[in-house]
């Protein structure tokens, strides 16, 4: 390597994730980005808005949706985001194992997450007979909630990757923004949750 | 560099003499001349528009032409440095307000017209038909009065008729240029319009949304008739016995070959609401064959032997057994004498 | 790789050269050339619709192919011809504006061409695979639902791959620009090209999303057995037309602001005058952008949406007038006063003045509801939007590869051919479109595979169809003036026109793949000029002369995108046989493989030593 | 490599500032798991009109969504103004997105 981006505590910069100018690129990219997701999400929303009523024949959401699941999974998911900010915390003290216990424990409450939502759709198909298929809604629902349980497995592949990927080096000015990165698109997740269980559930539930 | 004037000129001549040969277009088709209420109403707008556009066009080309005339490179001050001019506070006010202006003089009127076509309060008051766009041709059910046509509307003049336009496949859409301004004609929800004719006359219609490949050839016509021919009209058509035998033989056994052949299975002759194929009770009285075609003989049977040739994915392709000539013909002869009524398109053709 | 890479060097080498380029100079010549094939294809497929109206009732396509005609000839010319071409000239010009050395995301910017041309080619492929998309380039849904074979299924998968790639290219010109511009380059100090570039590339990311769903939806209806559009199991088909169009507006400014950013340094440059108002240029392109999203219906007015919805559309419609004319305005303004030089580059934003002025004046009128009863879907609206297109965004790119060549391939073109090429082209094209503002109100819908006798059609089409012709020839004229160019062409300065902004300032034509060999420092508008009137006339280094960071070359993106474009295959075809299973997954496994290795593999770039740079310098 | 895992020698007033933050971050954080449970309450209990509940649980998803882009994603920092700007404009245009889709179910 030409320069040696690794830190050590006396070059260790206040925001090791903003130090380089390829850190800040990536810090706003990832920003701008999240604008896009905003719209994105967005549309999908509407559509399920739009659609929400048209069951057909099917299930409608009063009768599939539980609460005590989707509130297990609500809180699942918050802590998660809680944990990242504490993964952030140990960075920025540049404390990489710390670092790294925290997203460990932030990747298994992804884990767990999403195990629920798995198991909350094999529910709704084996129980309901309520599929992608089975109307307009149910094609909204899946899609919604679909995309963002894809955008959770996305996630979870990115931080494990950049766990394993940089257990043995360490915190460095190179990697220091990928970190950072995803631990802002994690928390967008959870915002995108928010109003998943908002309007999808509650909103369902109270018809 | 000094042919581009005369060139611009030249251009602006032959459009407009494209444009004088041409006139307005075909009497009857053309949104230009229009004949009924929306048509009017629509056009009081395209021309309030048009004229306050030409205005701004007008303001920017003397602008454009002045600026070009007068601060061309001066030969021999090639190296003339113009004063770096960073704004004008005033100039710049002044071309953003006037345009304020402007847009505020076309948005009231606009929006005004908007709310007037688009209120249905009085329907009830009114003729009501309920029209079905289908690939490739139109259904006219007229509600109470238990009869139906196909892409042939009657209407009186003078009245508002409304529509509730509706497909039963991909969306359409209904426009009458003379008439009235289109809407869409969607699978999912009712849309409701009126038509007023100002004076008789056999108008055409299209379809103005992209709808398969014969998408241009989903042609139909609206026939506005006096209040009294239209009166007995809707009576003959009431009065209409499916059951009535032809007179001569070949249509007799056209008749028989139309059941035979299946044609039944779609066609309806007499009153059948809803329906797979173009009503037929009155085919005798069309303006044209699906829509398109001359309503000779020999062109309905070219289209009973190969609709598809005329028509290209239309729905009644290979959905019956093949024709000789001769049974072609028999049914020809048959349709044509459907005939329910003597008010027929002659009468609003003056 | 090493400074002295501007060697001649054997076709292979320029290949893999191309193939792995990261430099946004490289790219933009990629994405010319990806654009101007499309164009070229898209401009045949104008033709043979042309051809086919030339007289009624013709038959010189089937109804079918005529429908796969427009709809690709629509496709290619705006996501594939435009677009393209658009962001070939912002990487060309906008880093040297602002003064940068290199784009924030070299990496990802490679792969956004690499996205859109495979996209592209996936669309074209169907072609030669049972047929093209035929729902318009609007694709609603329900016919495009029923609408049988792959050719839709083509026109999905192929724009989500290219619009992906579009969108990369947005985000990564948004943080170029946010953050690598030269010190002493305020925002209020940046060309306005590099201003549109930056708000066009705001229009990106925030329309194109909604594509994305829209064309996701359509996806898994049509293949997966979804329901949204599907109105027996309680679909609503309007939800497409609200998405496309939410996506469509602001795609349409997307096309031409940047235009609106290129003449303005166009005729700046060639009045040898600063830009009139440029603050209230810069906000009326904000302003344009802002209200570009809230415009979408005017393209649903005749759905049946309702009075109020479109009163509101119509009147947030006609305010767009307004800061357009502000800057129409403001152009005569510039030129008022100054000393107008007329080449070819000044030719085409002459031309586009009175042109594009008729094109807003015909948009200004569809504004207006209740008149839009009578233009929607007629020919009156593809006479509006061809002004607009043509008129603005051809014309605009004509003039940008005038304006740009020399800094881009150090030869400027032919100007006895660039004036054949412009008056052909104006004059073929009012001929063709001014005429069908007419046979739209005398009843001619668009879309039209036929038009039948005596309706009063016959003359107007006849005309278009000529005039069309008179552009291909113009067309043909400007190809055969690049390859003169190339071969024989008059070798440029750097600084060929006089210019005032900084991609004027480089040192050599074309610039070295670092841009700048000491970033410059920027005194206030228009850089250059200032330092011709009140410095040096060359540009004051900002820093000393240092070793430059640059990244690697990558052949990454340019397997990802095959990747994805055998992957979409897999999809189109995974309904008819299973074996397609193995394209699609095999195609996302390459594609997310090499992600991985992307991800994982630590590229730190390399560095010009400074020494170097200086054995340069002689 | 240099050893990571020592944190004596960062700046200590930065890491008093981290410490603070962190405090912040776990009070919003109680909020946010607060307002979910009175969502979740409010609905399960079926104890309110549905006119209200409605506005009311959106109203505390757009709360807590807040909590999450200023305390946790930083928006509220020095050297956010882009993406602040950026994420509005986002969501500007998702409020008219919304909109849009939302006014079919009952037009
Ligand atoms: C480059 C692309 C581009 C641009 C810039 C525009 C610009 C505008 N467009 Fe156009 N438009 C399209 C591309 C474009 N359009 C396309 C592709 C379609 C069809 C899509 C399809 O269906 O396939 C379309 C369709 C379209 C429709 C729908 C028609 C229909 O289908 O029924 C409407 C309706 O309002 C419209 C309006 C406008 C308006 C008001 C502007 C304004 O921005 C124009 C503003 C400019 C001016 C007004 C001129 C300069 C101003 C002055 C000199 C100041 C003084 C002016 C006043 C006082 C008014 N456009
Ligand atoms: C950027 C956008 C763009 C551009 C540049 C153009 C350019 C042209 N367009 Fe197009 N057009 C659209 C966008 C565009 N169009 C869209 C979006 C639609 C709507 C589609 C839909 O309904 O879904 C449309 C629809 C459309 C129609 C309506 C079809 C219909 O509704 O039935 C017509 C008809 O005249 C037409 C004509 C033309 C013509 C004559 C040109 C000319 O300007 C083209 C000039 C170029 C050439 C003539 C190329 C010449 C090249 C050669 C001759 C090859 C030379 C070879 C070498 C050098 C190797 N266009
Ligand atoms: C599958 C149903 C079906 C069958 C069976 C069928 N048709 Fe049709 N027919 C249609 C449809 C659909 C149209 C409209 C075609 C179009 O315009 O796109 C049509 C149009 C017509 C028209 C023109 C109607 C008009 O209003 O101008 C005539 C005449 C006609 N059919 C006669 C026949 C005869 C005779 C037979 C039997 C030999 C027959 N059809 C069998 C579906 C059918
Ligand atoms: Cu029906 Cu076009
Ligand atoms: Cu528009």
């Amino acid at each position: 390597m030409s320069q040696d981006h690794s830190l050590n505590p006396e070059t260790m910069p206040n925001e090791p994730e903003k130090a380089t100018l390829e850190g800040k690129n990536k810090f706003l990219g990832l920003w701008f980005f999240l604008g896009g997701e905003t719209v994105l999400f967005a549309s999908l929303f509407g559509t399920y808005l739009a659609l929400r009523n048209s069951a057909a024949d099917g299930p409608t959401s009063e009768e599939l949706f539980g609460l005590g699941l989707v509130f297990l999974m609500t809180i699942l998911l918050l802590t998660s985001s809680l944990t990242s900010v504490y993964a952030m915390y140990h960075m920025k003290n540049n404390n990489f194992k710390k670092m790294q216990v925290w997203l460990g424990i932030t990747a298994l409450l992804g884990i767990a997450f999403l195990t629920c939502e798995i198991y909350e759709f094999t529910h709704y198909i084996t129980e309901y007979g309520f599929t992608f298929r089975s109307s307009a809604f149910g094609s909204a629902f899946y899609t919604l909630v679909g995309f963002h349980g894809g955008h959770v497995t996305f996630g979870l592949f990115w931080l494990i990757g950049l766990m394993i990927r940089n257990a043995k080096r360490g915190l460095n000015l190179y990697n220091a923004p990928k970190f950072n990165t995803f631990s802002l698109y994690w928390h967008f997740i959870d915002v995108v949750w928010v109003f998943i269980f908002t309007v999808v559930y509650l909103m369902g539930k109270v018809g | 560099m000094k042919g581009w004037m005369g060139k611009f000129k030249a251009l602006f001549l032959l459009s407009s003499l494209a444009l004088f040969l041409t006139g307005c277009g075909k009497e009857n088709l053309t949104a230009l001349v229009p004949k009924g209420y929306g048509a009017k109403s629509s056009m009081d707008l395209i021309i309030l528009t048009t004229v306050i556009m030409s205005f701004v066009l007008l303001a920017v080309m003397i602008f454009f032409v002045i600026v070009l005339v007068r601060f061309r490179k001066k030969k021999g001050q090639e190296d003339y440095i113009p004063k770096q001019v960073e704004g004008n506070q005033t100039l710049e006010t002044i071309w953003t307000i006037i345009p304020i202006i402007l847009v505020i003089i076309m948005g009231v009127p606009t929006v005004i017209a908007t709310f007037d076509l688009a209120d249905a309060s009085k329907a009830d008051e009114h003729i009501n038909v309920d029209v079905t766009g289908n690939q490739y041709w139109w259904h006219f059910d007229y509600g109470e009065d238990e009869f139906q046509t196909s892409q042939d509307l009657y209407i009186p003049t003078g009245e508002k008729v409304y529509l509730h336009l509706k497909s039963s496949d991909v969306i359409h859409s209904f426009w009458v240029p003379s008439l009235s301004g289109k809407l869409d004609v969607n699978p999912e929800n009712e849309n409701t319009m009126f038509l007023e004719a100002h004076e008789e006359g056999v108008y055409w219609g299209k379809c103005a949304e992209l709808c398969g490949p014969s998408h241009s050839l989903m042609d139909f016509k609206v026939i506005a008739v006096s209040p009294d021919d239209y009166e007995q009209w809707a009576k003959d058509m009431n009065d209409f016995d499916p059951e009535a035998k032809p007179k001569d033989t070949v249509a007799q056994e056209g008749q028989e070959l139309f059941e035979e052949k299946s044609c039944m299975g779609c066609h309806a002759v007499g009153s059948s609401p809803v329906a797979t194929g173009p009503n037929l009770t009155d085919f005798g009285n069309r303006t044209k064959i699906a829509g398109i075609l001359e309503p000779t003989k020999e062109n309905l049977v070219d289209w009973i032997q190969d609709p598809e040739k005329i028509k290209p994915g239309n729905e009644m392709t290979g959905k019956y057994p093949s024709l000789s000539d001769d049974e072609a013909d028999k049914i020809a002869e048959y349709l044509l004498q459907l005939k329910p009524t003597d008010v027929a398109p002659e009468s609003a053709s003056k | 790789m090493s400074v002295a890479a501007t060697q001649k060097k054997g076709f292979g080498a320029m290949l893999w050269d191309y193939l792995t380029t990261v430099d946004h100079k490289k790219i933009a010549h990629l994405y010319l050339a990806g654009g101007g094939f499309f164009f070229i294809l898209g401009g045949l497929e104008a033709l043979v619709i042309r051809i086919q109206l030339i007289k009624p009732e013709n038959d010189f396509v089937s109804a079918g192919l005529y429908n796969e005609m427009i709809t690709m000839h629509g496709t290619t010319m705006i996501f594939l011809a435009a677009m393209p071409i658009l962001l070939g000239l912002m990487n060309a010009a906008m880093p040297l504006q602002i003064g940068a050395r290199d784009v924030a995301f070299p990496f990802l910017n490679s792969l956004g061409f690499w996205l859109f041309m495979f996209g592209g080619l996936l669309l074209n492929c169907s072609w030669f695979l049972g047929g093209a998309p035929d729902g318009g380039w609007t694709s609603y849904a329900s016919f495009a639902l029923t609408s049988p074979g792959h050719g839709i299924d083509f026109y999905v998968l192929g724009l989500q791959i290219a619009g992906a790639g579009t969108l990369m290219g947005g985000i990564n010109f948004l943080v170029t620009i946010v953050n690598m511009r030269a010190p002493g380059m305020t925002y209020m100090r940046m060309p306005l090209f590099s201003w549109a570039t930056f708000i066009t590339s705001v229009l990106i990311l925030f329309a194109f999303p909604a594509l994305t769903v829209a064309l996701f939806l359509l996806m898994f209806d049509r293949m997966f057995g979804s329901a949204f559009f599907d109105v027996a199991l309680g679909g609503n088909t309007v939800i497409w037309q609200h998405l496309f169009w939410i996506f469509g507006h602001p795609e349409v400014y997307i096309l031409i602001l940047p235009l609106f950013g290129l003449f303005s340094d166009v005729f700046a440059t060639f009045s040898k005058k600063r830009l009139f108002g440029y603050t209230a240029m810069v906000f009326a392109t904000m302003l344009i952008a802002f209200l570009g999203f809230m415009v979408w219906a005017h393209h649903m007015f005749t759905v049946g949406l309702g009075p109020v919805a479109n009163s509101i559309f119509a009147i947030a419609t006609m305010a767009i007038a307004v800061p357009t004319g502000i800057k129409i305005f403001n152009w005569l303004a510039t030129m008022w006063g100054g000393s107008i030089t007329i080449n070819s580059a000044m030719l085409w934003s002459l031309g586009f003045i009175p042109t594009f002025t008729i094109g807003g004046m015909t948009g200004v009128m569809l504004g207006s509801a209740v008149a839009d009863y009578q233009y929607h879907d007629t020919y009156f609206v593809v006479a509006h939007f061809h002004y607009v297109i043509v008129g603005g965004t051809i014309f605009g790119i004509f003039a940008g590869l005038h304006y740009w060549w020399p800094m881009m391939f150090g030869r400027i073109l032919n100007e006895t051919m660039g004036k054949i090429t412009f008056w052909f082209f104006l004059v073929g094209f009012h001929l063709t479109f001014f005429i069908q503002h007419f046979l739209g109100l005398m009843g001619m819908p668009r879309r039209y595979w036929v038009f039948l006798e005596d309706q009063g059609l016959d003359l107007g089409n006849l005309i278009s169809t000529i005039g069309a012709f008179l552009m291909a020839i113009a067309v043909i004229v400007f190809f055969i003036n690049i390859i003169y160019t190339a071969a024989k062409g008059e070798k440029s300065s750097p600084d060929p026109w006089d210019g005032r902004t900084l991609e004027w300032a480089v040192e050599t034509s074309p610039p070295p793949f670092y841009n700048f060999k000491q970033l410059p420092l920027i005194r206030g508008l228009d850089p250059l000029w200032i330092e011709k009137t009140e410095g040096k006339g060359k540009m004051t280094p900002a820093e000393p002369l240092g070793d430059i960071h640059m990244p690697n070359g990558s052949i990454l993106p340019f397997i990802m995108s095959i990747g994805f474009f055998i992957a979409g295959f897999g999809f189109i075809y995974h309904g008819d046989h299973a074996i397609w299973y193995l394209a699609l997954y095999g195609g996302m496994a390459l594609a997310l493989g090499c992600m991985a290795v992307r991800s994982l593999k630590d590229d730190h770039g390399f560095h010009i030593k400074k020494e170097e740079l200086e054995r340069e310098a002689d | 490599m240099t050893d990571n895992t020592n944190t004596n020698q960062i700046d200590p007033f930065q890491k008093q500032k981290n410490k603070e933050e962190l405090k912040k971050h776990l009070i919003s954080f109680a909020l946010m798991i607060v307002f979910t449970v009175i969502a979740f309450v409010i609905v399960a209990s079926e104890s309110m009109e549905k006119m209200f509940v409605i506005p009311l649980i959106i109203i505390m998803a757009v709360v807590q969504v807040g909590f999450q882009f200023y305390y946790f994603m930083h928006l509220k920092e020095r050297g956010h103004e882009m993406p602040a700007v950026m994420i509005y404009g986002g969501v500007w245009c998702a409020l008219l997105t919304l909109a849009a889709l939302g006014v079919i179910t009952w037009w």
